[in-house]
């Protein structure tokens, strides 16, 4: 880990050590969440999951968005680690960690910020099930971005 | 000279990371239909595209030096 | 730190503890709060705190608001760890943990939490000024009850 | 007998943590009123009140062996 507030590793990754780039005296809350690797996903089991980023744009899309919440919660502080590689279940492949003065706009900001990381976050999944892989969101007939997915410019 | 970079499971069906070609100039649309022909990349319409780290659109054209991404859709998070 | 979901200590406690209690291949989702010592409040600088608790009772109204989020959201795990003692500004006064399949469950669960906690929970917070101390929420003339607090038998 | 257990800004003013006394049968309001009188305990109006670790009313009853707290307004969290 390093002191970036936006970063992407191939190391385990902990909520506390996010949390801690957010804590400052004017804050009364941090509100942290963790996506973990789940073992079930539509009846489906999965043996271990690899995360692949595109690094530098995706450093680039989090920092975009960490100023999008400072635009809309202008009191929050906001940090982002995203593990690529190898994981397993119950591994933790994001942690997002907003800090406020108040907690309600930890809440809402660390909410709109794993809706935006899914939308526009160059970083891909690719599950290892029983039977096969697949790339996840890019099965033909499930396109996400005909569903209205990240606009160009936004 | 540009620079194309393939992830996920473009990479895969490229079978490269990344393609250094002399087609700046082209718009992104040309530059899909021709990766389509030369590479029968499937889904490139499926596609965002980025270029230089921002995501475009395809009627985009590129730029000499440019770093071009094709992003499947993406499944961080 | 026991493994006991519910639980008040007088050591300093991390998001990462609280949260391991309640991950499981079943969740894709861990959401944490973190309630920190804020060094300013209403323009009143705070120099250090303390927090008591009735420790039984915490623990069993804990144990309570816990099942009242399995009632809701079915699906959710929940921990909490609240910490009593002399607490110094950035330190961690609770973790509210709270694992789900799916993310917005979570993040309801885990407000919802503390929204109960400041209601119900026998935890009392100290605070030193600098030109003095206050019992928080019992000042004349600023009664939490009188708005409409935790009901008896809610 | 009962326990009477204090705490916070009560238990400063109680100068002590709990008290032992005769006072099964009684209301709590009744509980209230004479703790007022004999120990000038303050806002006693504005607390909560739990008998054996479960918030409860003014008009309990508290019966041999109980265990009641006067809970100030909560601050925790």
């Amino acid at each position: 880990m390093t002191m970036a507030l936006f970063e992407i590793t191939n190391q385990p990754i902990s909520a506390d050590d996010t949390a801690a780039k957010v804590k400052r005296p004017e804050a009364g809350a941090v509100v942290t969440f963790a996506g973990t690797v789940r073992e079930w996903t539509n009846g489906r089991r999965t043996r271990k999951l690899q995360y692949a980023a595109y690094e530098s744009m995706a450093v680039r899309q989090l920092e975009k968005i960490g100023r999008e919440v400072q635009d809309r919660w202008p009191d929050t502080q906001a940090a982002v680690t995203h593990r690529v590689g190898e994981l397993h279940i119950t591994d933790t492949a994001v942690v997002i960690a907003v800090s406020s003065p108040h907690r309600r706009a930890a809440y809402e900001a660390n909410e709109y910020m794993i809706e935006r990381i899914k939308e526009l976050v160059p970083i891909w999944k690719k599950e290892f099930y029983e039977d096969g892989t697949a790339w996840v969101g890019d099965q033909l007939g499930t396109t996400a971005y005909s569903k209205g997915g990240p606009k160009p410019h936004d | 000279m540009i620079n194309i970079l393939f992830f996920a499971r473009l990479r895969e069906e490229a079978g490269q990371e990344s393609l250094h070609v002399e087609k700046a100039g082209c718009t992104i649309k040309e530059l899909k239909e021709w990766l389509d022909k030369e590479y029968r990349l499937s889904g490139l319409n499926r596609t965002m595209t980025a270029v230089n780290e921002e995501f475009t659109t395809d009627d985009t054209k590129v730029t000499e030096g440019d770093t071009i991404a094709f992003i499947p859709p993406v499944s961080g998070g």
